[in-house]
């Protein structure tokens, strides 16, 4: 299974992308905390940062929601509007 | 009640009045944010931002609503540009109107530190030989 | 710094982020008054306000001056309008602009309340069959 | 001697003009205190008002203010700008 992953900020300058499919096994990655610690291993620039946090579906998500296939998910970096 | 929320490119400073007057308010309080020329001593040529527009507006719409929960507001605007903004262009304008001035005066600090905190825009200060994404880092 | 006061026939909402945006401010906080429909559930047609109009300005002129030495401003505006003045029309616009957005936010409340304690301003309310001098009775 | 009297809002509803001459002695006012000792007299209605001030020469004057020729005073009734 897979998402929609989006990256925003500093987040798109580390990944190099600002959009990509992410595919994985339920074994690997089941939660939103597994897909970080899946990410900062992919990245590990991304464990320099404040703080990220993750949206699904355009919602601030907690680490223990499950991600569920076709999900549209965002690396948020520290937030820094107005 | 009605509530404006929007992303622009650009910001009209202009229409904010007309956006919030209404027949039932004695008080409208509008901050405007803009582009500082300096930060930290070094001068700030532009300001890039950019949004996770969907997301954004939604989150938006909840500070809005949170306020009208907290306050007895008639009106609310919530208005972000995103791209590059020169040097005393507005970046960010919120207001609120209400009969009495108390209730759209703490709503309209509320709008603007609660958009700070939770909005998802990013805001990258370029400088003359660098640029930097502000609060990235530690 | 620069201070604007006025007393005006019709103020003009549009200006204002022109008159306070300054390449030092990052924020600008406004605070527009304007003609309500209804005191305590009466339907006022109109507000009519006369003013002393040197000592006003002279009044006014002191707030900007206080404000100026209580916050880090960069630019401070003070106008109020004269006449008669029908519902949702700005009756009073105060404003200030600062590097941060705490300091505009609290000199903008404390122009706005220090008006109205001692700028020699009166307001009528008038209403279908009659009109009142708003807090000349106890 | 004399001074130069202007009357605002409800105030000059009260005394019917909005500037006239107001002559005395200095036997019977002196101070801005007596003035409005003097003011209540010839309109009593002043008295009903919530609060009323004096300003001479465009600046609040306390009761102790003693009052030159040509002054310009002001009966400032309860201000309500705003």
């Amino acid at each position: 299974m897979g998402v929609e992953m989006l990256f925003f900020g500093i987040a798109k300058d580390i990944v190099g992308v600002s959009q990509m499919k992410f595919s994985f096994t339920t074994e690997t990655v089941g939660s939103v905390g597994d897909l970080k610690v899946q990410l900062i291993k992919d990245y590990p620039a991304l464990s320099k940062l404040s703080t990220f946090a993750i949206a699904v579906n355009g919602e601030y998500a907690q680490d223990d929601l499950v991600l569920k296939n076709n999900d549209e998910v965002a690396v948020i970096p520290p937030v820094s509007g107005g | 009640m009605k509530k404006t929320v929007a992303i622009v490119d650009d910001l009209d400073t202009k229409t904010v009045y007309e956006e919030l007057s209404d027949r039932s308010s004695g008080g409208i309080c509008v901050f405007f944010g803009a582009v500082r020329e300096f930060t930290d001593n070094e001068e700030v040529t532009a300001l890039e931002f950019e949004a996770y527009k969907s997301m954004a507006l939604k989150e938006m719409d909840k500070i809005a609503d949170m306020a009208i929960a907290k306050w007895d507001l008639n009106k609310v605007v919530i208005k972000h540009a995103v791209g590059k903004k020169k040097v005393e262009e507005p970046v960010v304008i919120v207001g609120a109107s209400s009969a009495h001035r108390s209730a759209c005066f703490e709503a309209c600090r509320f709008l603007i530190d609660t958009l700070k905190e939770t909005v998802p825009i990013w805001k990258k200060e370029i400088f003359k030989n660098k640029s930097v994404w502000v609060s990235a880092h530690p």
